[in-house]
């Protein structure tokens, strides 16, 4: 236990008798870039906040550095965290801004010179040194965002906490920042919860992904993990994009299910013939011209352009159309018919209480 | 993992350290809350069960003056006053200060100089306010006289006129008062979002639907504020009764506050002074939560 | 006010300090030896812009017989003087002297507050002093058995005339002569801006002062002689008159000015039988009006022919630590010379004997007032709880003078109000 | 997130007005700024007047010469200048020092956790609607038992006590966002440091509206000075100005150059934060 940057035992929060955090289980590793990823409301903010101290854990213990911080004080926990709307104080320069975590305390005050060196150091980092003597409303959203990382490095914490730093931005500075952050937190090498709904942001820079639904962790595991072999339908449904189809379906026995008239081989073993169950099938997973595989044929009657790709709707005559990303943009294939296919290792099954097969 | 007990042995330690903070922060205003508020208020239900008290030792008299109070016409005309003045006052400054403020948002030039003029009455102390208007209101000199003998050929009595007494004591007020709120809706008016008023007007709605659908209701929040604040300071009308009628005539213009006074100073009766602060502090509370109520429903 | 004159007064002061001096000597008695020490504070309502300047005169003056005592003046606001008495008293800390009119001194005294100064006004040694102030205004300071002040000035309530206005209707030898002829003399002068008669009626300008003579005057009080119920009785058709003088269009407006705005208007020339108060004779000598005027006071009634008058006396806190020193300083400033001088600074009657003859040699309206009118003075009943009767009752009154009730029915509701008071 | 641009004045929020609306407008606008002011120019007139009345009949408005005499009266023989210093002196103690009482007890309310917060803010409430005129004798024995009646100790302590500006500074200490202190905190901030680096600095236009609303209060208040000082050197001006009357000659002159002298100091405080004063709106005061 004493290893971990961050452990979580039995963590609990409820108000009420509403719980937004249900015996949370963690342990984030010293240098590892743990990413929450859930909707909205899922908890995940809840529990940066019990990291904090800004919010107290009902239940259970939460450790940092190995040293249990239910009752400490938020200014002696050793956290540095970047707010979703920075928090920048508008009364102080930028400067100003990012050495008031140095000079909060008395006992440990560095010098004027050493204060000047280090928040420097921190602007550097972040490339924001010529913008130390501007105010705060005085920033573009990046430079803002920016600013708060230089407050947060600047005191060398054990630990950082974003939460959803990056989800004010546009979307071109979103994919620059993420970059950065990417190189930050290498360069830096300290453990990171990173909370997002993104998941964009989570697959690109989670060293580990912790998903997240309703207060309770739906899968933990390296970006590849969780889109692979998404452990439920929820991860499966939320990680992905165009999301993925959900078909209702049964067992045809062995590693075969039946999709309304259509039957389809699958990796695992559906279980006994008739088991109700559903498939998920991913849209970027179709292929149109192969002849071999899982072979789905229906008439196209929608198709979405998107750039490179086009998002085709196939009504096969199954229990709910299927969506398909296909390379390349005819309209003129709308009410045309139809057919792919699906390698077997691409078919997820989810038994009936949506859990991975 | 700790034990329950220790948990909750730590959990208290961290509850005690959070209440200390903040009853530190809370200590000072407290103190003072309890000293001269919350103990003055009990203290003045327990002095309307005595007489005496002031040069005197105090008399327990029992319910003397409770007995008296609901048996005193006075203090019935002095409640109706209070109430027949804060019908008249509220609702005209709330009306000139509305008018003043949508005034004050049209203009583009002059704007703070009108905004400090207009304001200028609500800085005067009120017995200065009532020395000016003993000028204004004079029958031979007064300028309102002046304009009206112009128009009808007599002067009107303002202050010697029972039916126009408490008018004109709430004309003073009106005039003192009209600068704060004309400030304060005008804050609120200019605190409005600006994008509902463009999309109206691509609607098609005019500066008067604008107004009375728009800004009227939007400004919600700020007339539940006004309304209780004006109710609690109006039902305490004192300063200028005092000085420009003194109650007077015919008692037209006692006031809930002025017997008080009267009672407590001019007759050396605390005892009944302080039953009739306590009818007072009643009325002022039970009109402020109907208020309260009614605005919450509405909401 | 610019001359007064201060000559004749000065020389006088000079006799009686000469005599005083005399009594130390004889006598050898403790209050003028000077060994008095500490500080005292004296307060009193303002009877004039200028009091702090008139005090200080006095105050040096004592200075030069008790060297040791300092002496600290401080004034009342008239319109609050019960708040700020009440709270001095309460205090704990009043002040040692303290200026008090007849109306409120009672209900202090009745309360402890006041030092019964029986002992002291009796005294051998100041029993020469005691005899020049008249046994009437004794009386008005004695009660409940206690001697509650030393009474040392009177404040008239006079009528003003506009002889010129009165002289043009040809009434000014006859106004006076009864109501009647009042009453016409007001119709005659009335018309053209000008009123025939104006009386105050504002309790907050203490209107009963205007109307109490007319009361007097019918042989009625407010209270009965033994001070058990309303004495009111027989005031009835005087009141009447007042109702009927107001019925009759020849007043000012009914409430619509106050005690100052209507002296304004009388010295514009604009009332002829004008209701007012003697210090107002200041602003009459140092700003001359267009006309001739006089002082007078109202016509006979079916009892007798009263003038109204209401009482200063310098009272001791009970609560003063320094007693002696505040005697020596009411013995002070009752004598002849400071109070003399005062009284003529301030257009206030004095109410020694001694320096009746000598004061107002320059004022004649002033002097009149003093010697004719002072005698005839009937002034209030100190009941304790005078001044809760005075204003209980007068909005009655204002209401009599709007018409709505006539000469019986005011006294009717008077007497009621009085009787829920002191029964 | 911009606080500080949402603390100055916005945009006017009704669009273009029309010609005739802007014409009706100044027409109202300068009818009332008549209204505001007339009476003002009455007791100038007085002020520079040598007169023992009121009113002359006929009337003289403007004098032929500037008379002064009723300003060197004022300072030369009464306590004029001693009373405003008195009033000045009272009123910033008071400001200043219910500002950070009223701060405190609003940043306790508003930002920190305790047991029984609800009580008191129910009670705070409640206590706005508390008639103060209606508490004058009981405060006067407190005051009284506490052995400070007539010392500015008496018009300081009472006047620390009205609740309405902990619930407006709290309304305004409500509406800053929570993760400025939070942040501030993990900074390693104590909450003395949020209160007085964070909240503080960043409620200033609150603090001005409170500071003149308090000084205002005070400025006007009549009835507990005269109540709670004896001695004629401690006074404060509006007792002071009301004792210049005596009751048997009234000297206007001089009572309206003290009433003229005593708006300036008020006016000019307002003059000095009309900017902060202005541009804020006070409804947040009860609605939180």
């Amino acid at each position: 236990m004493t290893n971990h940057a961050i452990h979580f035992e039995q963590v609990s929060k409820s108000y009420g008798s509403f719980d937004v955090v249900e015996n949370f289980e963690l342990s984030v590793q010293p240098g590892e870039f743990l990413v929450l990823l859930g909707p909205s409301g899922c908890g995940k903010s809840t529990i940066l906040k019990m990291v904090s101290g800004i919010e107290a854990p009902s239940s259970g213990e939460i450790h940092v550095n190995g040293k249990m911080v239910n009752y400490t004080l938020p200014r002696n926990r050793d956290v540095a965290m970047v707010f979703q709307n920075y928090a920048l104080y508008p009364h102080k320069s930028v400067f100003e801004n990012i050495a008031y975590p140095l000079l909060t305390r008395r006992a440990s005050r560095p010098s004027k010179a050493e204060t000047e060196q280090r928040v420097r150091e921190a602007a550097d980092i972040v490339e924001i040194t010529s913008q130390l003597d501007k105010y705060p409303d005085a920033l573009s959203g990046g430079q803002r965002q920016r600013v708060a990382l230089a407050r947060a490095i600047v005191r060398d914490p054990a630990v950082f906490l974003m939460d959803e730093p990056l989800s004010n931005l546009d979307a071109q500075l979103r994919d620059t920042m993420r970059q950065q952050l990417i190189a930050l937190h290498r360069r830096l090498g300290k453990a990171t919860i990173y909370v997002t709904h993104d998941q964009l942001e989570a697959m690109t820079m989670a060293s580990r992904i912790v998903v997240m639904n309703e207060g309770k962790v739906q899968q933990s595991g390296t970006p590849e993990e969780v889109f692979q072999r998404p452990a439920n339908l929820f991860v499966a449904g939320f990680i992905g994009h165009p999301r993925m189809n959900f078909l209702t379906a049964h067992s045809a026995g062995g590693n075969s299910v039946q999709v309304g008239k259509v039957t389809l081989r699958t990796q695992a073993d559906a279980g006994p013939a008739g088991r109700p169950l559903t498939i998920g099938l991913r849209p970027t997973d179709g292929q149109y011209d192969r002849a071999e595989g899982n072979a789905i044929s229906g008439r196209i009657i929608q198709s979405e352009f998107t750039g490179a790709d086009a998002i085709q709707t196939l009504d096969f005559g199954g229990p709910s159309l299927l969506r398909i990303r296909k390379q390349g943009h005819r309209k003129d294939e709308i009410g045309t018919d139809a057919t792919v296919t699906f390698h077997p290792k691409d078919i997820h099954l989810f038994d009936e209480n949506g859990a991975r097969i | 993992m700790l034990s329950t007990t220790e948990h909750r042995k730590l959990r208290l330690k961290a509850r005690i350290r959070q209440n200390l903070t903040a009853y530190a922060f809370l200590a000072p205003a407290l103190i003072f809350f309890v000293l001269f508020l919350a103990w003055p208020v009990v203290a003045l239900l327990i002095q309307s069960f005595q007489t005496g008290g002031i040069m005197s030792p105090a008399k327990y008299v029992g319910l003397e003056n409770w007995r008296q109070t609901f048996t005193d016409p006075l203090v019935v005309k002095s409640i109706r006053n209070t109430v027949v003045y804060s019908l008249m006052a509220i609702p005209a400054v709330f009306i000139i200060a509305m008018i003043l403020a949508l005034s004050l948002n049209t203009v583009r030039f002059g704007q703070n100089t009108f905004k400090t003029i207009i304001y200028y009455p609500t800085l005067q102390p009120i017995l200065l306010a009532a020395l000016m208007f003993t000028f204004v209101l004079h029958q031979d000199f007064g300028i309102l006289n002046i304009i009206l003998r112009a128009i009808t050929g007599e002067p009107v009595n303002f202050l010697g006129n029972r039916n126009l007494a408490l008018p004109t004591i709430a004309m003073v007020e009106v005039w003192k008062g009209a600068g704060f709120w004309t400030l304060l809706f005008l804050a609120g008016i200019q605190s409005l979002p600006r994008d509902l008023y463009h999309a109206a007007e691509l609607d098609g709605a005019g500066p008067g639907r604008r107004f009375f659908q728009l800004t009227l209701p939007l400004l919600k929040p700020t007339f539940f504020f006004s309304f209780i604040f004006a109710t609690i300071v109006n039902l305490q009308i004192f300063d200028s009764v005092f000085v420009l009628t003194d109650g007077g005539p015919v008692n037209a213009t006692v006031t809930t506050t002025w017997y008080i006074y009267r009672s407590l100073f001019t007759f050396n009766e605390p005892g009944y002074g302080a039953t009739l602060s306590f009818v007072l502090v009643i009325l002022v509370l039970a009109l402020t939560a109907v208020q309260t109520i009614l605005f919450r429903e509405r909401r | 006010m610019k001359h007064l004159p201060f000559r004749k007064i000065r020389a006088a002061s000079r006799l009686l300090s000469s005599a005083c001096l005399c009594g130390v000597l004889t006598a050898g008695t403790a209050w003028a030896d000077g060994h008095l020490s500490g500080d005292i504070t004296m307060i009193k309502g303002p009877h004039s812009a200028d009091e702090a300047k008139f005090e200080a005169m006095i105050i040096d003056d004592f200075k030069s017989v008790e060297p040791n005592v300092d002496v600290t003046f401080t004034t009342y606001d008239w319109a609050n003087m019960n708040a700020e008495l009440t709270t001095g008293f309460a205090s704990g800390n009043p002040a040692d002297v303290l200026y008090l009119v007849d109306l409120i001194y009672p209900a202090y005294a009745q309360q402890g507050a006041l030092h019964d100064m029986t002992g002291l006004v009796d005294s051998a040694d100041w029993a020469d002093e005691r005899a020049e102030i008249p046994e009437f205004a004794w009386a008005l300071a004695e009660q409940d058995g206690g001697t509650w002040g030393v009474p040392v000035l009177g404040a008239v309530y006079n009528i003003y005339i506009n002889k010129d206005l009165l002289a043009e209707a040809g009434v000014l030898d006859t106004w006076d002569d009864s109501y009647a002829a009042m009453m016409d003399a007001a119709k005659k002068t009335t018309g053209d801006g000008v009123h025939g008669f104006s009386v105050r009626t504002r309790t907050g300008d203490f209107a009963f002062w205007d109307w109490l003579p007319y009361v007097h005057n019918a042989g009625a009080d407010l209270l009965n002689d033994d001070w058990s119920g309303c004495g009111l009785a027989g005031a009835e058709a005087a009141t009447q008159f007042l109702i009927d003088m107001h019925a009759a269009g020849v007043t000012p407006q009914i409430g619509a000015l106050s005690t100052q705005e209507q002296f304004d208007l009388f010295k514009a020339g604009k009332i002829a039988i004008y209701h007012g108060e003697t210090p107002q004779i200041g602003a009459l000598i140092a700003d001359p009006p267009s006309f001739e005027w006089d002082v007078a006071f109202a016509p006979p009634g079916e009892v007798g022919q009263t003038v109204m008058g209401n009482f200063g006396i310098l009272s001791m806190a009970e609560a003063s630590g320094n007693k002696d020193a505040a005697w020596e300083f009411i013995k002070h400033w009752a004598s002849g010379p400071q109070v003399g001088r005062f009284a003529e600074q301030v257009n206030l009657q004095v109410v020694r004997g001694d320096i009746v003859d000598g004061m107002f040699a320059e004022n004649p309206a002033m002097q009149k007032i003093q010697q004719e009118f002072v005698p005839r003075v009937q002034g209030i009943q100190p009941h304790p709880q005078i001044l809760k009767i005075l204003q209980s009752i007068w909005p009655v009154a204002e209401s009599a003078y709007r018409g709505d009730l006539n000469g019986e029915e005011t006294i009717a509701q008077m007497c009621e109000i009085i009787d829920g008071i002191v029964q | 997130m911009s606080l500080r641009r949402s603390f100055t004045n916005r945009p006017i929020a009704s669009l273009q007005p029309t010609g005739a609306m802007m014409l009706t407008a100044y027409v109202v606008l300068c009818f009332a700024s008549i209204v505001s002011l007339t009476p003002f120019l009455y007791i100038l007139s007085t002020s520079i007047k040598e007169t023992n009345s009121l009113f002359t009949y006929p009337p003289d408005w403007i004098p032929a010469s500037i008379y002064w005499g009723n300003f060197q009266k004022l300072f030369g023989e009464t306590n004029f200048a001693r009373w405003t210093l008195n009033t000045l002196f009272i009123g910033i103690a008071i400001t200043l020092l219910k500002l950070i009482i009223d701060a405190m007890a609003a940043f306790a309310l508003a930002k920190l956790e305790f047991f029984g917060k609800n009580l008191i803010s129910v009670a705070l409430l409640l206590a706005v609607a508390v008639p103060v005129a209606a508490l004058v004798v009981p405060l006067f024995f407190i005051i009284r038992s506490m052995g400070l009646l007539n010392s500015y100790w008496a018009l300081i302590l009472p006047a620390l006590t009205n609740p309405l500006g902990i619930l407006m500074l709290r309304s305004f200490i409500v509406s800053l966002p929570a993760d400025l202190d939070h942040s501030a905190r993990l900074d390693g901030a104590s909450e003395w440091q949020v209160f007085s680096q964070m909240t503080l600095p960043l409620i200033r236009p609150g603090l001005v509206v409170h500071a003149i609303f308090t000084f205002m209060l005070q400025y006007t208040s009549f009835l507990w000075p005269l109540v709670a000082i004896q001695s004629d050197k401690k006074q404060v001006l509006t007792v002071g100005i009301s004792s210049l009357k005596s009751n048997f000659v009234v000297d206007w002159g001089l009572i309206s150059a003290a009433s003229l002298l005593a708006t300036i100091p008020i006016t000019l405080l307002f003059l000095a934060l009309q900017k902060y004063f202005l541009s804020q709106n006070m409804s947040g005061a009860i609605k939180g």
